[in-house]
């Protein structure tokens, strides 16, 4: 019994410190920019109504997902067909590091002069944010199959559909899974900034609204409702890898322990 | 059914040609056991690899089952010595084994009969739900083996199959092996470089010269047909083709002098 | 077409003229399409006024010094988080109650979208080259602590008690012990952060504004719809990255030269 | 024992690393002047005509005359130069009277120092305008489902736009705004993104060629309406009454000057705005009264609380002096 509570203690105890210190530190705060822990608490209940969540939140997370499964299709769809081919590969890497290593906020005032401020634009900011890192470490993690295990479907005759689906991308997935990652904080920078640079719902639109309307405690709250959704997302994302890649932690684990 | 006529494998590499395999002219009837030694470095695997359309010979021909081999050929199945990198860490032990029957396009009741007949054969009936790495090596090794029995060739090929495995586990899968043959009565080429090996599992052993390599000479093995570890390893006609076998291969690399180049896998 | 197929197969086995291949096709590529109309020239302008914009844009002195301004905030930015980053994760890392506390908040914290704290930044600090700051380091804080967090706790037990053994004082052990070894991972996160940092620096610069940078020229292209040089300016954010990422490439191979190039950047 | 506290040294340091991120303390330079030298001041403005007097007042050393060292930064909208002058980073900012007064309902520290500027007092010729470019839209009430361009969101644009679709039997709620800064709302209504943008001068000018439509403006609400204000925070006003109060008095001087003085005003936009003197030259100038009109406060104050802007109406003497 005492060893759970000793583990909880240590995974509660230091942000309870902080948010203890922080309220009483912002406790008499008169700064009207940084109001008291206290009342962005009262205000939190009241501002994140059902309500908002439907017109707000909801769209923001919609636009989140599609953006982010496209950026996923596409990313590892040319991963493979790019890292597969040696010679394609040759043909495109430096275009694509080229395109890799453009700040994707940097596309966001083109995209909005050429596609609007509707959701197809928020949704293609995501999409070209997201990609690069998926795509590259696809192509990685295609380049680095092992050969012992390509010859053994080529002399079992898996080939097509099934040798994608059974070797390929399964083999590539430990790579895949890491710009996954990097895919999704990048994704929900750029969902925000898309609705910061002109959008008339979501999240960013939302906190932008707060402060153009003096409503500091609500904005707090906003940022921490941003905060709390990278947080979940994350979270959720370890519980899907932790699913995908048991087999890769196995292995590694089996052979870290000389097995 | 394996004939393989004239086959010459070369190594292009900016101008310095290295010279895998020489000449080889071999045939392997239905059914029979022919184990492959030679010294080391002497294109025992290249030839394999030719063998099973993973390495498209620089002359000559190969057929199996009386068709020219041009990429891997059907009824055919290669056990690699590599055990834990040829099976797919991501399938369970049942999965590994059933996918080639997939592509194959077996319909699925028939696919888990195979699964776990292929699985009895190796001693490892309850095994199909574990992971290849949660098993040692020998089991791994078995597992690969089951995989290839599954694959109901007629002819399949053994590169090497238990040289990184330790000897006590060796053993029995060297009985597992001939269990297996006699069970299936599929055409064996088992290729190594322990010698002892060869001439306790093979009804013929073809001795391979340094590179370039041809076939220094077929030797029967005229050992009774059922062996085992302790009977046959003591019988003197076992020690007498023995000591042939690795007089000859000795010979063969002292013969040309040099020390035998590497080849390229 | 130019580029005939021979040229192509002898190219073939070479990977660097087949690289170049590529890029000329492709501005070639970007070159035609909007000539022939596939795409509206106006939003897609062509290769060659892309690239005289860029001549332009070099001749303008405004633009040096907007390209001054966001090197200066990156690798101020990125340096702040780097110290930061390496001496926390070491001091953190070495302690395994401090380890154990901070992991929950580490956890909590890292996937915080920096961009979120952009409305805070804007209030917090009246300067705005402050709010980018705030920021730059937040986001690229996180990859380095990670980092060389791994790098500490992956120290070789047996490597410990040795140096235990032979009675090196904590921080001699710091020094020739748990240095080498997460000095590999510490690259890794510089890596990393390097090009976070850049991401957040021109975000902010494009959101918050007021400080010089490629991020506000883009908002004056932008209002004045002058596209060619958007485009030109884009061009500039992508090759201030290319030389980023290939100076950071190039910083690990110095510094990690004595270090057999096994390192594992690891999948979490 | 030199390391442990080197360690415990740096455990705290991190500690106050974390907390200082979340508090922060920003660097209000408020430099206390002696008497005799100018006081240092910076204002936040918005380059639009609106402030075209307090550059005139520069330039014309009203300000010196008050001991004054002016400097005037330019800022996106109200929303940026609110914080900064609360923060103390501004000493005076320039601000729409909607924010203003929202401000106030939520007891930011702000008081009102000047008038700003006014609409004209004839609804076809305005220094601001509503602006369409589909044909179909012909009256404020077609707005209704439509997307507006305002530079700040819940700023005067929005209660503009929302009296004037009301006034026409429309339903204002019905309309969406979404925030474009003045020099991006044209490209914005070229492109379709909005159907409709209201622009000031010197921006209505420098879409004249467009031939677009005008259908309102803030004369159209009510002629001479105060549309935006001068202020500073609580804080100054309390420490440096003195000198608020000689701001106060440069800045009408100013506001009468720019008024009796049209051309030097057309002159001076061209200075602070990338406006050519052609257009500027067809610019329609805002009225500048020397005054705070405070109907025009209630005015606001009644429209705030129809758009659900505000629960209940401000007491403006919170607001102003």
């Amino acid at each position: 019994m005492t060893r759970t509570l000793g583990r909880i203690a240590l995974v509660l105890g230091l942000p309870a410190i902080l948010l203890v210190t922080w309220w009483f530190a912002s406790a008499g705060s008169t700064s009207f920019y940084q109001p008291p822990l206290e009342t962005i608490v009262k205000v939190f209940p009241d501002t994140w109504t059902a309500a908002r969540f439907k017109s707000d939140v909801v769209p923001s997370l919609i636009r989140l997902f599609i953006g982010y499964g496209l950026a996923l299709v596409v990313g590892i769809g040319l991963g493979v067909l790019i890292g597969a081919n040696r010679r394609l590969r040759s043909l495109l890497e430096p275009i694509l590091e080229f395109l890799r290593a453009i700040p994707p906020p940097v596309l966001v005032p083109i995209l909005i002069l050429i596609a609007g401020i509707g959701n197809p634009t928020k949704v293609l900011v995501i999409v070209v944010g997201g990609v690069w890192p998926v795509l590259l470490n696809t192509v990685e993690g295609v380049r680095g199959v092992d050969d012992v295990l390509s010859d053994t479907c080529r002399s079992y005759k898996i080939h097509g559909w099934l040798r994608i689906r059974t070797f390929i991308l399964r083999a590539a997935s430990p790579q895949i899974v890491v710009g996954a990652r990097q895919a999704l904080s990048i994704c929900i920078i750029m969902m925000v900034i898309g609705e910061l640079l002109g959008a008339t719902d979501g999240l960013g639109y939302t906190v932008v609204e707060f402060q153009r309307g003096f409503q500091i405690p609500e904005m707090w709250s906003g940022v921490f409702v941003l905060g709390l959704l990278g947080v979940l997302l994350s979270l959720a994302f370890t519980l899907v890898e932790r699913r995908v890649l048991n087999w890769y932690h196995g292995a590694r684990a089996a052979e870290r322990s000389g097995h | 059914m394996l004939e393989i006529s004239s086959l010459r494998k070369t190594y292009g590499g900016q101008g310095r040609e290295v010279e895998a395999i020489g000449n080889i002219t071999l045939t392997v009837a239905d059914g029979q056991f022919a184990c492959v030694v030679g010294p080391s470095g002497c294109g025992k695997t290249t030839l394999l690899r030719c063998l099973g359309g993973l390495l498209t010979p620089t002359s000559g021909e190969v057929r199996v089952n009386g068709q020219v081999v041009t990429g891997p050929p059907d009824g055919l199945a290669i056990v690699f010595q590599e055990y834990g990198r040829s099976l797919f860490p991501w399938l369970r032990v049942g999965e590994n084994i059933e996918l080639p029957l997939k592509s194959k396009g077996l319909p699925r009741a028939e696919r888990q009969q195979i699964v776990t007949d292929s699985l009895k054969a190796v001693g490892l009936a309850d095994a199909g739900k574990a992971y290849p790495w949660q098993l040692s090596g020998g089991m791994q090794q078995r597992v690969a083996i089951a995989r290839a029995i599954a694959f109901q060739p007629k002819v399949m090929l053994m590169d090497e199959p238990f040289a990184a495995v330790d000897a006590q586990t060796r053993a029995d899968l060297e009985d597992l092996v001939r269990t297996v043959w006699k069970r299936f009565g599929m055409t064996m080429l088992f290729v190594t470089h322990d010698i002892d090996e060869a001439v306790y599992l093979g009804q013929r052993v073809v001795m391979l010269s340094s590179s370039p390599t041809h076939v220094m000479e077929n030797l029967d093995i005229d050992l009774p047909d059922d062996r085992d570890q302790l009977k046959t390893r003591s019988d003197a006609r076992f020690v007498e083709l023995r000591t042939h076998v690795y007089a000859r291969i000795q010979e063969a690399k002292g013969a040309n002098g040099q020390s035998p180049v590497p080849t390229a896998p | 077409m130019t580029t005939s197929p021979p040229i192509l197969r002898r190219a073939g086995d070479n990977p660097a003229l087949l690289g170049l291949v590529g890029l000329l096709g492709f501005g070639a590529l970007l070159e035609i399409l909007p000539r022939v109309g596939v795409l509206p020239a106006e939003y897609f302008p062509p290769t060659s006024k892309i690239v005289s914009a860029l001549v332009d844009e070099f001749g303008r002195a405004g633009f040096w010094r907007a390209v001054a301004g966001t090197v200066t905030t990156w690798l101020i930015g990125l340096t702040i988080a780097v110290v930061a980053g390496i001496v926390l994760g070491i001091v953190i890392g070495s302690i395994p109650a401090l380890r154990l506390a901070t992991a929950s908040t580490i956890e909590f914290l890292r996937p915080i979208p920096s961009v979120a704290l952009l409305p805070l930044a804007i209030v917090l600090f009246s300067a705005p080259v402050r709010s980018i700051l705030l920021l730059v380091v937040y986001a690229s804080f996180w990859q380095v602590l990670i980092q060389v967090l791994h790098g500490v706790t992956d120290v070789d037990p047996v490597a410990r008690e040795t140096a235990a053994s032979y009675r090196l004082g904590r921080w001699r052990q710091a020094r020739y012990l748990v240095w080498p070894t997460t000095l590999p991972y510490a690259m890794t996160g510089i890596r990393l952060a390097a090009a976070v940092a850049l991401v957040l620096t021109i975000t902010g610069e494009l959101l918050i504004g007021g400080t010089k940078g490629i991020g506000e020229e883009i908002n004056v292209a932008q209002s004045s719809i002058a596209v060619p040089s958007m485009y030109a300016l884009i061009v500039v954010a992508g090759l201030i990255g290319l030389l980023a990422n290939l100076a950071t490439r190039r910083a690990e191979r110095i510094v990690l030269a004595w270090h057999p190039s096994v390192r594992r950047e690891l999948p979490l | 024992m030199l390391r442990t506290r080197l360690i415990a040294l740096l455990a705290v340091t991190a500690l106050a690393a974390s907390t200082a991120a979340c508090g922060g303390s920003d660097d209000s330079s408020n430099n206390n002047s002696s008497s005799g030298s100018p006081d240092k001041v910076k204002v936040g403005v918005i380059p639009i005509v609106d402030v075209a007097p307090i550059y005139l007042g520069k330039a014309k050393g009203f300000f010196t005359k008050q001991n004054i060292d002016l400097t005037l930064e330019q800022a996106q909208g109200g929303a940026a130069i609110v914080p900064a002058v609360v923060s103390g980073q501004y000493q005076f900012g320039f601000s729409n009277v909607v924010s203003l007064l929202l401000g106030a309902s939520k007891n930011v520290p702000i008081k009102v120092v000047a008038n700003g500027n006014n609409a004209t007092a004839d609804p076809a010729k305005d220094f601001s305008g509503l602006i369409v470019k589909d044909p179909a839209i012909t009256r404020p009430k077609d707005l209704e489902g439509k997307t507006v361009a305002a530079n700040t969101l819940k700023n005067i644009v929005a209660t503009t736009v929302n009296e004037l679709v009301r006034k026409d039997g429309g339903d204002p709620s019905k309309v969406k705004y979404v925030e474009v800064a003045f020099p991006d709302q044209a490209a914005a209504l070229d492109a379709g993104r909005v159907q409709a943008v209201f622009l000031v001068e010197p921006f209505v000018s420098s879409v004249q060629p467009k031939g677009w439509k005008q259908i309102g403006s803030f004369a159209a609400v009510s002629p001479n309406m105060m549309i935006a204000d001068y202020f500073t925070s609580a804080q100054l006003l309390g420490e440096k009454a003195d000198l608020a109060k000689r701001f106060t008095a440069a800045l009408k001087e100013s506001l009468a000057y720019a008024d009796a003085h049209p051309d030097e005003v057309r002159q001076i936009v061209t200075t602070y705005t990338t406006i050519k003197a052609d257009a500027a030259a067809a610019m329609t100038l805002p009225k500048y009264n020397p005054e705070i009109d405070k109907a025009s406060l209630e005015l606001l104050n009644g429209l705030m609380v129809k758009d659900g802007l505000l629960t209940a109406p401000v007491d403006t003497s919170k607001l102003l002096q």
